[in-house]
């Protein structure tokens, strides 16, 4: 029973935010980007990187980055800390 | 031509992912949603900077006076992906350890805490 | 020290503490009016258990903890048995919960 | 052309994923989820974002699968301890 | 894990390798063509997996040494990463001090570093440390199914209940 | 180089480079490692201190990651910032501050608990990340970051509850917060992606100013809104908490409270500098609202009936942020109208925020005592205590002081915030003061039992060997009473020099957008 309410309320929220996803701006027109078309014109002249995107995850967004690279050094301590051989102490 | 449908099938992949955690009784299909729902959101974030007729964001490739494609979405979803993959290897690790304990992976008898 | 104003009134730190001290104070000089003569170590301080032997240990003195409040618990009973029942422990009854949730009220939002 | 390119590997993306949910089998399913991910691999290049296809397609059909078969293989022998419900 | 067949092992020899060169090759190339330190990080990643799955986890585990992953790896990637990004701090934390705008004068010791400036730096370390990372994920996890899998369960620790 | 500029930066790195550094220093040995903690989790707060100094000496400080300087929000010519903006206003410090004390107490603590385990590198790496992650919610400027956060604090905590993975319960417990949570986290990034699509714009004060209320928005406003609710463990979403918080090792735990304040403050955040008055309806104020009431009421309710003592602590936190989900979404209800606002909708957020801070002290220092009697007993169940405050009279005085805060017992702290909470809401209706009165007896009755049970009473012959626990613990423990009794004798002080302008610089919207984009400076 309960199963069920909680089957049909992920449906209802699929179905809400397929609708809503078609409200965000029509698909391959995400009309003026003011943020992108500042990296996409200066990413190249200032850095020199012909790669945008590495520019972006490197030096424009650089903090999420090093956020990131937590993320991953955080998953190996904690699958290292699950895994660890620890000394038995029966 | 296609209209919206890259967005419909996010939605429809969310829905399907959401629906399919409390479809499945099994841990690791659960953790297989999960790893949906989140690919799900990943290609909301690279559909949401697509350009029609864009090229790719590196001047290299795309050559001089192209329109590109927003590279910020893909700059986020590479993070997202990392990001997803370390969720999905502590869920696993987890899960793992909840077979060695429980001696079973269904969902309704992994239940000690409660109350 | 000072006064907080909550807007509808004050309330001062410095007069609580003072009545405090002086209810210690108070308690403090009763407690000393008390009989003087007990003696320790004899049966004036033993404890009195109804009359019956006093156990050794202290485990067969107290009320367990779980036994607390078993009038009001008892006398709630029908909600005690819902709430209790809703925390089943099932990871995916903890992440249904959330998704009602999130479900309603993106509705409630979105559609009204 | 494109557009009608692109519509199939929407189609089959929803397939996979709805095949990685049904399959009871776990190693289908984790299969399954692989090809979810080649797929998605596809269309994040259809979308002209090959950084974000080269990283879906090693991390999600690549290490993410091994990840899935070590636990399907670790939690897949004999029922060992009295498991469930309160001690 | 058992081992595969030999066909596997001598085709999984041969194309782990070159998954190393592919990896190397799109970490240094990232900031031309598509990649950078993530995507070629995880290939690299990869030629560990290979080799568990083709020779089974025993006998890789028993010469793949792991402090080398954890210290020369992730630990040095890790590091470079956070100095390389402490270094621009005379301007602010992350500033891109090596970086020269196109057609800037590139004289002395400038001239033999890549224009992009610490962008080329920070994915080679990015690179070197999700590889580490990666490849210790794999094999704490391997090691958890042999922890697991044995005749006896490993030892538990005992903890604050008495 | 003018340090005080670099402070939000530094604030972030210290922790994050200790982490790193860990596994370096425990090849050095046992005390090479623990100085090594230590001494980073004191540089934190005491940089977190200084931050807060500064904050509130010169008004809010923003640092922009990888510019030119660290003050040039807006690139020249553009009208948005394209960078990463750490925003540091005066909310933003005070729940640093409050976080970085819990962590120093918690890490102190956890020098002597945790030293029966093995794996110590590794807990030490988690901690500080989890450090990390709690400080970069609580003063990143920017969405995106908002979620990477998001994510190292949780998955840092993952690691953490199940620590002690040889215990079945703390597997499983884990493994709950973990499924709920990366749900939750999914629904922040398609929160973050709906607002990215809209405005084109990461930045939270960019996007507040240019905010319109429309479909996209309220979507995103409601899966930001719910996902950080059930984050801080409001009422339905509730029962990922007590499992985590009674199972991670206690130094944790400590530190877990002041994660979910950094879920509140983001909540708070969301609702008050982004979305403001563009809020339009009532609906989702009146949401917040019931989720305080409906945490505060069942959260004690389910209290009352438990006798493990940590997870009685933990159903009490959820009652506990139902009083600043109630204060806070008071203030929210009644922002757009000047007046009530100025009547008690000021007063409402500002017991909110002043209750957020003397929870974390309160309930650290609950959850720490409660450790403590866990490890010099091994027993977790109530039932098999008896009479320990012969045996830790330290330990019993300060677990008195904390209960005492908690219920909100006339001097104490908790009642300052408290009766600022049951004025304002009384003011809305009588009935959210009721719940809230009602909520706080049945809160005293619970500890009364606690600390009967447990502290008073007859010994019992299988506690006999119990001593007090080694003087790391008791400071670990100290810190926090320390800060308790402070805020308790100065609480006029404390009000208007820590909660009060926290609270104004919630509620004021424009500053908080101002900051960024008025320039240059």
């Amino acid at each position: 029973m309960k199963k069920y309410i909680f089957i049909v309320s992920a449906i209802v929220l699929g179905a809400l935010v397929c609708g809503a996803l078609d409200n965000v701006h029509p698909y391959g027109d995400p009309g003026t980007a003011l943020m992108d078309d500042y990296f996409l014109a200066n990413s190249y002249k200032s850095l020199s990187t012909q790669n945008i995107v590495t520019s972006i995850v490197f030096d424009y967004r650089g903090f999420d980055t090093i956020g990131e690279a937590a993320v991953l050094f955080t998953a190996v301590c904690a699958v290292g800390a699950l895994f660890r051989e620890g000394r038995g102490r029966r | 031509m296609i209209g919206n449908a890259p967005f419909f099938v996010v939605g429809v992949l969310f829905m399907m992912a959401l629906v399919g955690i409390f479809m499945s009784r099994n841990l690791i299909k659960i953790a297989i949603a999960v790893t949906i729902l989140g690919s799900s959101v990943n290609l909301f974030l690279v559909s949401l900077g697509y350009r029609a007729g864009g090229s790719v964001p590196i001047h290299f490739l795309a050559g001089e006076g192209e329109v590109m494609v927003l590279p910020t979405p893909q700059a986020m979803t590479l993070t997202a992906i990392v990001i997803a993959l370390a969720v999905t290897a502590l869920l696993l690790s987890l899960i793992m350890h909840v077979w060695r304990h429980y001696g079973t992976i269904d969902v309704d008898e992994v239940r000690r805490l409660r109350g | 020290m000072g006064k907080v104003f909550t807007g509808f009134g004050y309330w001062d730190v410095g007069a609580w503490i003072i009545f405090f001290i002086v209810a210690a104070a108070y308690v403090l000089w009763l407690r000393y009016q008390g009989r003087q003569d007990y003696k320790k170590g004899t049966e004036q301080d033993e404890i009195y258990w109804s009359g019956n032997e006093t156990p050794e240990d202290g485990e067969g003195l107290t009320v367990p903890a779980s036994s607390a409040y078993w009038g009001f618990r008892k006398a709630l009973e029908p909600f005690y048995d819902r709430l209790v029942g809703m925390h089943t422990g099932v990871a995916s009854d903890i992440l249904g919960y959330y998704v009602v949730v999130v479900a309603f009220m993106a509705a409630i939002i979105l559609l009204v | 052309m494109n557009g009608f390119v692109q519509l199939i590997v929407l189609m089959l993306l929803l397939i996979s994923a709805f095949f990685a949910l049904w399959f009871k089998d776990l190693i289908s399913s984790v299969i399954s989820l692989a090809v979810f991910s080649l797929m998605a691999a596809l269309e994040f290049y259809m979308l002209q974002a090959p950084d974000v296809a080269i990283a879906e397609a090693a991390i999600g059909a690549g290490l993410s699968t091994a990840i899935y078969i070590i636990a399907v293989r670790a939690c897949s022998g004999v029922k060992r301890r009295q498991g469930g419900g309160p001690k | 894990m058992r081992p595969l067949s030999v066909v596997v092992r001598t085709g999984c020899d041969f194309f782990a390798w070159f998954m190393i060169v592919f990896g190397v090759n799109i970490v240094i190339h990232g900031y031309m063509t598509p990649g950078g330190g993530f995507q070629g990080g995880a290939i690299i990643a990869t030629f560990l997996a290979f080799l568990l799955v083709a020779y089974g986890g025993k006998k890789v585990l028993s010469w793949v040494n792991e402090k080398i992953y954890e210290f020369l790896f992730e630990e040095l990637g890790l590091i470079c990463f956070f100095v390389l990004a402490l270094l621009g701090i005379g301007n602010s934390f992350f500033y891109n001090f090596l970086a020269s705008p196109l057609g800037a004068e590139r004289t002395g010791i400038m001239s033999l570093i890549s224009p992009a400036g610490t962008t080329v730096f920070m994915s080679i370390a990015v690179g070197i440390e999700v590889t580490g990372a990666l490849s210790l994920v794999i094999i704490a996890m391997f090691r958890g199914i042999r922890q697991f899998a044995g005749p006896s369960l490993p030892e538990e620790e005992i903890g604050h209940d008495r | 180089m003018n340090w005080n500029e670099h402070l939000p930066a530094l604030l972030l790195a210290l922790p994050l480079l200790g982490a790193f550094l860990a596994p370096l220093c425990s090849l050095g040995g046992k005390t090479v490692r623990n100085a090594m903690f230590m001494a980073i989790s004191f540089l934190t707060l005491l940089v977190a201190f200084f931050l807060w100094r500064t904050v509130l000496a010169e008004g809010i400080q923003y640092y922009v990651m990888g510019g030119e300087g660290s003050r040039l929000s807006l690139p020249s010519g553009m009208a948005v910032p394209v960078r990463i903006i750490l925003e540091v206003d005066a909310l933003s410090a005070f729940m640093a501050l409050c976080g970085a004390i819990a962590s120093f107490a918690g890490a102190l603590f956890s020098l002597n608990y945790m030293s029966r385990f093995t794996g110590l590198s590794r807990f030490a790496s988690l901690y500080l990340l989890l450090t990390a992650g709690m400080l970069g919610m609580m003063i990143t400027g920017d969405i995106f970051n908002f979620f990477v956060f998001i994510e190292v604090s949780s998955i840092a905590s993952f690691g953490l509850i199940a620590f002690w993975r040889d215990r079945p319960a703390a597997v499983e417990a884990s493994f709950k917060y973990a499924l709920i949570s990366q749900v939750g986290s999914m629904f922040i990034l398609v929160a973050a992606g709906c607002l990215y699509g809209r405005y084109n714009m990461l930045n939270m004060a960019a996007i507040g100013s240019a905010l319109q209320m429309g479909t996209m928005e309220k979507l995103a406003l409601v899966f930001l809104v719910g996902s950080l609710a059930m984050k801080c463990g409001a009422f339905p979403m509730h029962m990922w908490l007590p499992d985590g918080y009674a199972e991670a090792p206690t130094g944790v735990t400590c530190l877990l409270v002041a994660v979910s304040q950094a879920s509140l403050y983001g909540l708070a955040r969301v609702c008050f500098s982004v979305y403001g008055i563009a809020i339009g309806s009532a609906f989702i104020p009146w949401m917040i609202i019931v989720f305080g009431l409906a945490s505060m009421f069942f959260g004690v309710a389910m209290a009352v009936v438990q006798h493990d003592m940590k997870r009685l602590i933990g159903y009490h936190s959820v009652s506990q942020v139902g009083y600043m989900l109630l204060g806070l979404g008071v203030g929210l209800l009644v922002l757009g109208d000047p007046r009530a606002m100025a009547e008690f909708g000021m007063t409402a957020v500002t017991g909110g925020l002043f209750h957020a801070f003397n929870y974390t002290m309160y309930k650290a220092l609950l959850f720490l005592a409660a450790g403590a009697v866990y490890y010099a007993t091994g027993k977790r169940d109530l039932n098999d205590m008896g009479g320990l405050a012969r045996k830790m009279p330290y330990t019993a005085v300060m677990f008195l002081i904390a209960s005492a805060a908690i219920s909100g017992l006339p001097p104490f702290n908790g009642f300052v915030s408290k009766l600022l909470i049951y004025e304002s809401s009384f003011a809305v209706h009588p009935f959210l003061a009721v719940v809230a009165l009602v909520t706080s007896v049945l809160t005293l009755a619970s500890f009364v039992k606690v600390f009967q049970t447990a502290f008073l009473g007859p010994e019992k012959g299988v506690l006999a060997g119990v001593r007090e626990v080694p003087p790391a613990m008791l400071a670990g423990m100290a810190v926090l009473t320390v800060v308790v009794l402070g805020l308790t004798l100065f609480p006029s002080w404390s009000l208007s020099n820590v909660a009060e302008p926290a609270a104004r610089a919630l509620v004021d919207q424009s500053g908080y957008i101002g900051a960024i984009m008025g320039g240059g400076m």
